[in-house]
């Protein structure tokens, strides 16, 4: 075990996979000599040459389509969106096309592509550095979307994203980028799509989040504790295909929930989690559902004052709690 | 309206110029069976719409010619890969797709090579075939194509990637970000614009302020070409010369404008007589590539009055027996929408 | 009143508004001398000529864009983009852009425009002209999405879209088009976007429901009335911003809700729909929140039996509020 | 790297060109204030930045001249409307924003007038200046502008809109569709590409495989030119012309290709050495566009060693004036996080 930074267990676990098969190549703007605008391909263009390392023009919809074609051909491309607020551009190639690809050929035609997006909040980016696009990605069929809040499941993620047959989109929070740091295994290892994990045990009321606000969730659960309220946090970790037994054994014995997440309220992942908690859990409910996720305005602005009141922090997420725990 | 120039192809040289390009009369004459059916077929596949068995048909008329000489120079070249459009039905059957394939393609019926019946006629790709058309989003298979041809560059292959689309398709921004991508990466690629001036109902002087599309290669580094889109043999020729200059290390892309013609409506569910004018209309028709191929023939004394009449009648005996199997075919399993949503 | 079609609904608010207000104009693929591929602008550019009629290249990004630009200069752009399933192009300048003009101008940008969507299936469009995109709109900030059911509604809140002062994605079911038709009062009329309307009142059960799946809804209540179940319609309408009020007090009378569209269940806006209640009429139902939403498969394929195996009717509600009703 | 050619605007002629084309020595000694302003404020920011308390900075260094020019330009013509970008400081100074908005801008406080904090600097609109920036999505603003431009043409109004953007810009799909959509329409805009051969690290050999953006252009129907963007004078003239042929009846978009330099790091964020070296960064340095109008001034006995300190002292002063005014400004209230979603 290792301690290391988020962006270090990404960096390791493409370099990984790049190492280990040839097929695996990365491409975006600024990922050769520059190494990413967050350094996340440092060194790569050295390593492995430019062909593997593509630094693009500047154009969002040919960096999905090319590696979408390189896919085709058989290579596993790792595509790099630089920020997630300039992912529209791409909108067509990732949801319209590559989701589609292997339905729309009868199985066929797989789409082997990862395409990282950093994103979120928190970092003084103001309209267009800082969105949240998750309520864009998890509700398409044939897509699965990984959102991991720490290096250990960022590196374990990201590998089998890598490995995947299918188009894995993996937001990267950018703030988690250097501000979390943990505990990496020294060996191999991928971690499954699509399974949540207990990140806090708990018996009084379930907080089920993913990406930055899960550090909040899990602060605000250390502060109920000392109030006699014991939190269990859940980390999504894969945004789709949701795990749904997951989210409903933790709810099911806890009988409440609370959903938290950075990204505007309406239509967001919470919504879908409430949605299959009423839907499947509603007898084992104590309490409304309840969601504290992004007011609902175009994202966190940039002056510091409108940045902090959209963002969350922990006495936001205990001020829920309690209400919760008091119901 | 394009108007073959000096260098046309066509006439009655004393060396007629198939042959100077290396294609024996044999060939020409499997080339015009071939057009034949092509246009056989699309007849059909349009009877069968206004029957009410095929919901949606794109006819082809116009643009087979150009189809077919793509279809030629990539099949014989032997090392080439394609992502083709919808008006491809000619370099389809080049390529081996049946005609009773194309058949059950538009009825959307079990058995569909491409799909599974759950797109448009062979959207999709299959297994054997070096063809993959994802989908109906104009301008969304020229990226894929550009980053297949670099894929097979990137793993040393020699395979040379076409792709094709519309003057419409050109329009689009990933045409612009496809060919510059190209052009920064010298891929192995044919850009094949079939410009038939129109998109659906919107002319090529709302489409753009230019009267060629070639002019535009000069932008990204790499030559482009007008063709005469109607002739099989000046196609031919050009995609050949494309395809090989694709390969040459220090080659790389070419774009070449096929000047093609529309002579039906924009697909079954159009109307063209709100937009179009009788003149215009006829005067497509006055271009229309299988009269060009069959007026070289005939007048070189390739072809006979009973070898035509003897691959019409082949062509629509073959029509006819692939309708009556892909009509025979049954529906999908309903039980299989959930299929393969995801790669295993 | 006189019945109408939805197309024409369509056609009569964007003449009326053109013929009231000359900054009122139009533009996508073929909407001029073709009268658009629906014949929604039949007629129109003959009366409004080219200026406001304005035929555009095949490049949706730039329909967007374009309009845009229009609507800062201060007219009233009505782009339409050919079919849902190309809008993607499109993403980056309505969502990306106008849908963040006001806020991130602080107010002082305005962006007055209307894009018109037809969307859905059960048209035998496979793949690509079939797709429903509700669930990457709805959750917009900053952006109006209407998705009117029948022609009175189609044309009263059309008509408001074109006098709003945002940026309003208008959704028709092409199947209503010509499938549906209604009486349609013969003077001038707008109605409020955000309102969400009962169509037929009922006491046992809320379905909740928009666009094309509304009617094979009231066809499901005609026949539960004959089973004795008393079940009320609530028709959308907007989708955002979605009617909370509208849609609680339903819920809160019949204590059971299942909300039924044709879009793919994951994300759609019944889960939002469904977390509104979760969280806010939790004491009231008497019911887990039910939804019959679209398989989670890339749109409905092409061939009929597939396609009717993803497409709702009046049985399969049927059959979901009578497991309701049951409950 | 861009060499001044021979038709070379600096010089010490007999009659300095300045004076030919209508600008008094005067008004020049304005614009070298401006662009003395301009670079003080930048100096600024960059330390602003460093000293934590502007959390992102984009250098205008070497672009000085061509968006000066732009800018004087669009203002003497009295009918133009902007949509700028990131890098046009000495443009909006021209259009007389202050320093003191500016350095408020950087610091996100209450009272920035283009977006009240809401994004970064000068992005948004503000009620009283001809100017729109929308956002930080490289390449949103070119059809925005064009939709603009033909609205001012339905309107009849005789307004021409202006357009900047980098090289990096131009590989965006919607620069395509922009150019594509103004050249059918005889849009009257002005595209103004500075191309400063770097989007962030990439270099133009990655972007392009032309040397001259200009020259796709003619793939729209109109013109496109290389200027020296370094130079003040030639990017006056030529911006002053194709403002005048956007308003011409029969004439329409300029493609004005600005080569500039490119002296900072792309931002505040940025570690240039990463990827670009040492000589590169000299060179571009020979090509500072400060550096060459105080030479031709001085060269021509406009600008004495007394005057151009002067003009050093009062822009340091303005700056100064601008910061300590900037820096009291209070954050904006957070209560007003919900404000303006919509628009009433
Ligand atoms: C992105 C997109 N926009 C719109 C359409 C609808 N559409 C289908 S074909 C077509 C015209 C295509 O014109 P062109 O590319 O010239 O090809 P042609 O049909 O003339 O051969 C249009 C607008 C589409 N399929 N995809
Ligand atoms: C659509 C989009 N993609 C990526 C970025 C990140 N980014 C900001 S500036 C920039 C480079 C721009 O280069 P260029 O257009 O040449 O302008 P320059 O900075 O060189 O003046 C990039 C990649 C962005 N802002 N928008
Ligand atoms: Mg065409
Ligand atoms: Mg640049």
């Amino acid at each position: 075990m290792t301690v290391k930074s988020v962006i270090e267990a990404v960096r390791e676990a493409m370099r990984e996979e790049m190492v280990a098969d040839s097929r695996v190549m990365t491409l975006g703007e600024d990922v050769g000599a520059r190494g990413g605008v967050f350094l996340a391909t440092q060194g790569f263009v050295e390593e492995f040459g430019e062909r593997r390392v593509i630094d693009t023009p500047l154009a969002e919809a040919s960096i999905a389509g090319i590696a979408l074609g390189l896919a085709f051909k058989g290579l596993r491309p790792i595509a790099e969106i630089q920020f997630s607020d300039f992912w529209w551009y791409a909108a067509n190639q990732i949801i319209g096309e590559a989701a589609r690809v292997c339905y729309g050929s009868n199985g066929v035609l797989p789409a082997p592509m990862v395409v990282r997006i950093p994103y979120g909040g928190g970092v003084r980016g103001g309209l267009f550095h800082s969105q949240n696009i998750e309520s864009y990605l998890y509700n398409t069929p044939g897509l699965k979307v990984i959102a991991p809040s720490n290096p250990y499941d960022a590196k374990g993620l990201l590998k089998a994203a890598i490995r995947d047959n299918n188009p894995v989109v993996c937001l990267e929070h950018k703030k988690t980028y250097r501000g979390v740091r943990g505990e990496v295994p020294d060996g191999e290892y991928t971690l499954p799509i699509g399974v949540a994990d207990v990140k806090r045990e708990g018996a009084d009321v379930t907080v089920i989040s993913y990406g930055l606000a899960l550090h909040y969730c899990l602060a605000a659960a250390e502060m109920m504790e000392d109030e006699g309220v014991s939190v269990e946090v859940l980390d999504l970790r894969t945004l789709r295909p949701l795990d749904k037994e997951g989210i409903l054994a933790s709810v099911r014995k806890t009988a409440k929930a609370l959903i938290v997440h950075e990204a505007n309220t309406t239509g967001g992942v919470g919504a879908e989690v409430s949605a299959i908690i009423g839907e499947e859990a509603f007898e084992d409910l104590d309490a409304p559902i309840m969601r504290l996720c992004g007011p609902d305005v175009p994202t966190m602005p940039f002056a510091s004052t409108l940045e902090d009141a959209y963002m969350l922090n922990a006495d936001k997420i205990r001020d829920a709690l309690q209400k919760l725990a008091a119901y | 309206m394009f108007q073959t120039g000096e260098g046309a192809s066509l006439g009655t040289e004393a060396m007629p110029l198939h042959r100077s390009l290396g294609l024996t009369d044999e060939a020409m004459l499997g080339l015009y069976a071939k057009m034949t059916l092509t246009r056989a077929l699309d007849d059909r596949l349009w009877a069968l719409n206004r029957q009410g068995k095929a919901p949606l048909v794109a006819s082809c008329q116009g643009v087979e010619a150009a189809s077919l000489g793509v279809g030629l120079a990539a099949k014989e070249d032997g090392d080439c890969f394609l992502f083709p459009y919808y008006r491809d039905m000619a370099l389809k059957l080049v390529f081996g797709i049946t005609p009773m394939e194309l058949v059950i393609g538009h009825l959307g019926k079990e058995g569909d090579s491409f799909n599974g019946g759950r797109q448009f006629l062979l959207q999709g790709a299959s297994t054997d075939r070096p063809m993959i058309q994802t989908s109906n989003v104009v301008g969304s298979n020229l990226c894929q194509s550009v980053g297949y041809a670099i894929g097979c560059k990137i793993l040393g292959e020699k395979t040379v990637t076409l792709v094709s689309f519309g003057d419409g398709g050109s329009s689009q921004g990933e045409c612009h970000e496809a060919m510059n991508f190209a052009g920064v990466h010298k891929a192995p690629v044919v850009f094949v614009c079939y410009n038939n001036r129109l998109a659906i109902s919107v002319p090529q002087e709302k489409q753009m302020a230019i009267k060629d599309l070639a002019d535009r290669a000069a932008g990204y580094g790499f030559p482009g070409r007008v063709v005469d889109g109607t002739d099989l043999l000046e196609v031919y020729q050009n995609v050949k010369a494309a395809i090989e200059r694709a390969r040459e290390e220090s080659g790389g892309p070419t774009f070449l404008e096929m000047k093609v013609e529309r002579l039906r409506p924009h697909t079954s569910d159009d109307d063209d007589t709100r937009y179009r004018s009788a003149e215009d209309l006829e005067a497509s028709k006055g271009r229309d590539p299988l009269v060009k191929l069959r007026s070289y023939l005939t007048n070189i004394g390739v072809l006979t009055t009973s070898q035509e009449e003897r691959i019409r009648g082949e062509a629509r005996e073959e029509v006819n027996r692939a309708t009556e199997e892909a009509e025979k075919a049954e529906p999908p399993d309903p039980s299989t929408l959930m299929r393969h949503v995801y790669s295993p």
